[in-house]
Order: structure tokens, then C-alpha cells, then sequence
């Protein structure tokens, strides 16, 4: 189910210990009969911190992204779909996440990613702790609570 | 008999990251947890209401399946088992 | 307005005859007081087509890009939006546009990218005509079958 | 006085690419359309309607702004002008 791609690494899911290409997560997802790619990259805000730690179950959260990646494929009719999710210390600017998605029209590529995005912050465990001038912080919320996710599991 | 923690984020740094425990046969995850609480301070409060049931925040996994789905803190446990104890997670 | 930034050549807007480098245009973007970027990237659909030609008014296409550009950063809070169509003869696979966009959150990242792309698609000065075994075509409303023109003229 | 003319896609064809056109001093864009259409086979039933307004979906700029937002037909040239004829939009 992971073996049968390009680069990344071959797989559609990766928990990253180093920074990753944006361009190949891109390049991974595109398609002849795909006529639209949409990208969301997460990156580390400046809110006056000095870095992020990101700590991963990484087997659990593999697991769970992959389950993620086939929902959304089968919900959303999407094509192809790449997410990588870094772990390890982090500075502002840094890439956390990318969620790369393509279908043939952009309704589905958009609301497809957007779906994944939001699946991960609910589901995969991965936890962010701020290092700064104040000290150390675990952030323990990353749902958007505008996200519904009976709604989201509805082919739209 | 023994069983794998795991603790991630804030509760491995109470519990430590990871361990191996020995427990006796026909444990639960429910005994597995009241041995962790009465072995390190902190932990009780953070995962547990006053009345004893798990925070609902919590997420307690045996071999990377949420207990929720198994039989709760009576999900038996056996030899080798993995058991992950994670606090609300906040990716992307 | 549109000197400013980084490449690409140093502008928000940009009506390309050669091919774009899909990483530059997420990285002119990307700002440290950013959380999210999203990037669409329209290609070409293998539709049994050989090839796609992109006819624009450039001068005229470069004006409203720019209004809908400065549109989308009042309207959803965004940090920075890049946009760059391609005209000229394209093939399978090729990118048609890029529409990149940063912000503090997810949501405004995503919302004001699929402004822009649906009023670019509403408004921008550019047609496509396929050219395929069949003899050539002009699409004449958003290029897309599945694509509603009666919506397609309202404000989204 | 001259005007110049352009013409994108689908009216492209007809058209020509551009051009540039003399015409008499006040004239409006729908005395320049006028002329274009006597002149150019197959113009007339791709730009008017049959009770002759302008067909909905056709967008005349008069030095790239709609003349919807100016005088519509009744908008007045000036020597220089640049008239563009375009079809429905297709981007994205």
C-alpha cells in the first residue's frame, strides 16, 4: 500500500526525522488524469518561541495517517495523497507537515486535503512542546473546533 | 509476565519514556494503570477523573489499538503486549 | 505593489510563457508570522487532448490578478499570495497555474487560496482551446465540464 | 482617429489578433462594433443578441476596463483608444 509510489521515499506516508522536499511530495501526487494538485505546508510560527519539539508515536501514527490517507481517497475521489509530518526539534519557518492531494477537479483535491489535515490534528498521535524565553510548554490541543467530523466524513 | 509501556509528551515525562513491567497473569489495563499511579507521583490526577474513570482526553492503546475499541481498562492483557498511555494530541 | 518580494522575479503576479518552479512560488510565501500555506496547482487533464493552448489579454490579466490578489489579503487576513498562470502551448501533465497562499491559520490559508482561483477562473482575461485528434476546441466557460456556468459567475 | 483593436481566442479568429481602426471623431463603442461587424462575417451573431444588446457573456474593455462599469455602447472614444473583444473567460 506504501511501496507502489515515487519519491518520498516511495511511500504516501512518512514521519520524518529531517526536513522534506515540498517539491517532490508535489511532484508525488501529480497525475495525467489529475487536474488539480492542492498543498497544505504547516510551518512553525513566530510567536516568540525559540523552537518545537515534535514527539511522535511514530508506529501509531503511521498507522493512523495511512488509515487517514484511504478514507480520504475513497471519500473524496482523490487521485493520490502524500502527507509527511516531521518529528524532532524545529526553529521558525521550518516545515511541520505537508498533505498533498490531487484529483481530477479541484473541489475534490481541496476539500479532500482539507479533510486529511484536519483527520491528523484530531487522530495522529503527535504532540508539539514550544521551547522559549518562558520555558517549556506541551501544546494539548490541535483540533479546530470548527471541524466537524461526522460532517467530514460525508462525501460532499 | 511481562508488558511494554509507552508513554508520550507530558506523561513520559512522568512515567519515563519507556519500560518493561512485570504484572500478573490476567491483568488488566485498568490493574497495569493503578500499579503506574501508585508508582509515580503526578500520574493519577493526569489520567484519571476524581471519581476513577480515565479522563476522556486520554488515550490508552494495547498494541497500538485504542482500548476504547477493545474492552476499556478490562481489556486483559498478555505477554509482550505494547501499552501506550497519551495525552491529547496536537499535530500538524 | 508587486516589486517587493522575492523571486518568483520578484513578483506576486506573474502571466509566465516558460514554465514556474512550483517550490519558489511556495517559498516567496512563506513568512515567519505564518502558520499555514496552501498552494492549488492547476494542470493539465489527460482528456484524450494533445495539447492545451493558453491565450491571455497579459496586461489586462496581470491587472485583475493584482485586484484579486489585494481582494484576498484584506478579505481573509493573509500574510502573502502569489499567483502565477502560465499562457503559450502546454502539454499532459504540465502546470496551468499556481495560486500559493500564506496566513496565521489553516483556514484563512485555504479559504483565500479558493478565492482566488475561483475569481481567476471568473475573471481573468485567459482561455484555453484543446487541441486533440478530434481538430481544436475553445472551452468557453472555466474549462471544466463538471463546472456550472450560471455558479461559476457569482461571487463564491 | 485611430483606435486600436484586439481580439482574444474565439474572436481572435474572426478578428484578426489586432488592428489598428479609423473612426469619426465622438464615436461610441457601439458605432466601432457597428463597423467591425459589417466588416467581419460571423462577428454579428457572435457578439449581439438578436434584439442587437451586446450577448451577455461577451466582455468589450475600453483600455482594459469593462464598459459595463463606463457607458456601456454609448461609451465615447478618443484617439489612442484601445478596444478589446473578448469571449467568455476560460482561466484556471
Amino acid at each position: 500500500m506504501t511501496g507502489e509510489g515515487p519519491s518520498p521515499p516511495g511511500r504516501k506516508i512518512l514521519i520524518a526525522e529531517e526536513g522534506f522536499s515540498m517539491d517532490e511530495a508535489i511532484e508525488a501526487v501529480k497525475r495525467d488524469d489529475a487536474g488539480a494538485v492542492v498543498a497544505f505546508i504547516g510551518t512553525v510560527r513566530d510567536d516568540g518561541i525559540d523552537s518545537l519539539h515534535l514527539e511522535t508515536y511514530k508506529e501509531a501514527a503511521e498507522e493512523e495517517l495511512l488509515a487517514i490517507r484511504e478514507e480520504a481517497l475513497a471519500r473524496f475521489g482523490l487521485l493520490e495523497a502524500v502527507v509527511i509530518h516531521r518529528s524532532g526539534r524545529l526553529r521558525i519557518g521550518d516545515e511541520i507537515v505537508i498533505v498533498a492531494c490531487s484529483a481530477a477537479h479541484r473541489r475534490e483535491a481541496f476539500d479532500g486535503c482539507r479533510y486529511i489535515l484536519e483527520e491528523l490534528k484530531r487522530r495522529a498521535p503527535i504532540w508539539k512542546k514550544e521551547v522559549g524565553p518562558a520555558g517549556e510548554r506541551w501544546l494539548e490541543v490541535g483540533g479546530d473546533p470548527a471541524h466537524d467530523p461526522a460532517r467530514g466524513r460525508e462525501v460532499p | 509476565m511481562l508488558v511494554h509501556i509507552r508513554a508520550f509528551a507530558s506523561f513520559r515525562e512522568i512515567l519515563g519514556k519507556e519500560a518493561d513491567l512485570e504484572v500478573g497473569e490476567g491483568s488488566t489495563v485498568g490493574d497495569l494503570l493503578e500499579i503506574l499511579v501508585s508508582s509515580h507521583q503526578g500520574l493519577g490526577p493526569a489520567i484519571f477523573e476524581e471519581d476513577g474513570r480515565l479522563r476522556e482526553y486520554v488515550i490508552i492503546m494495547k498494541n497500538r489499538e485504542r482500548i476504547d475499541s477493545l474492552e476499556g481498562l478490562a481489556t486483559v492483557l498478555e505477554e509482550g503486549d505494547e501499552v501506550a498511555i497519551l495525552p491529547p494530541v496536537a499535530g500538524g
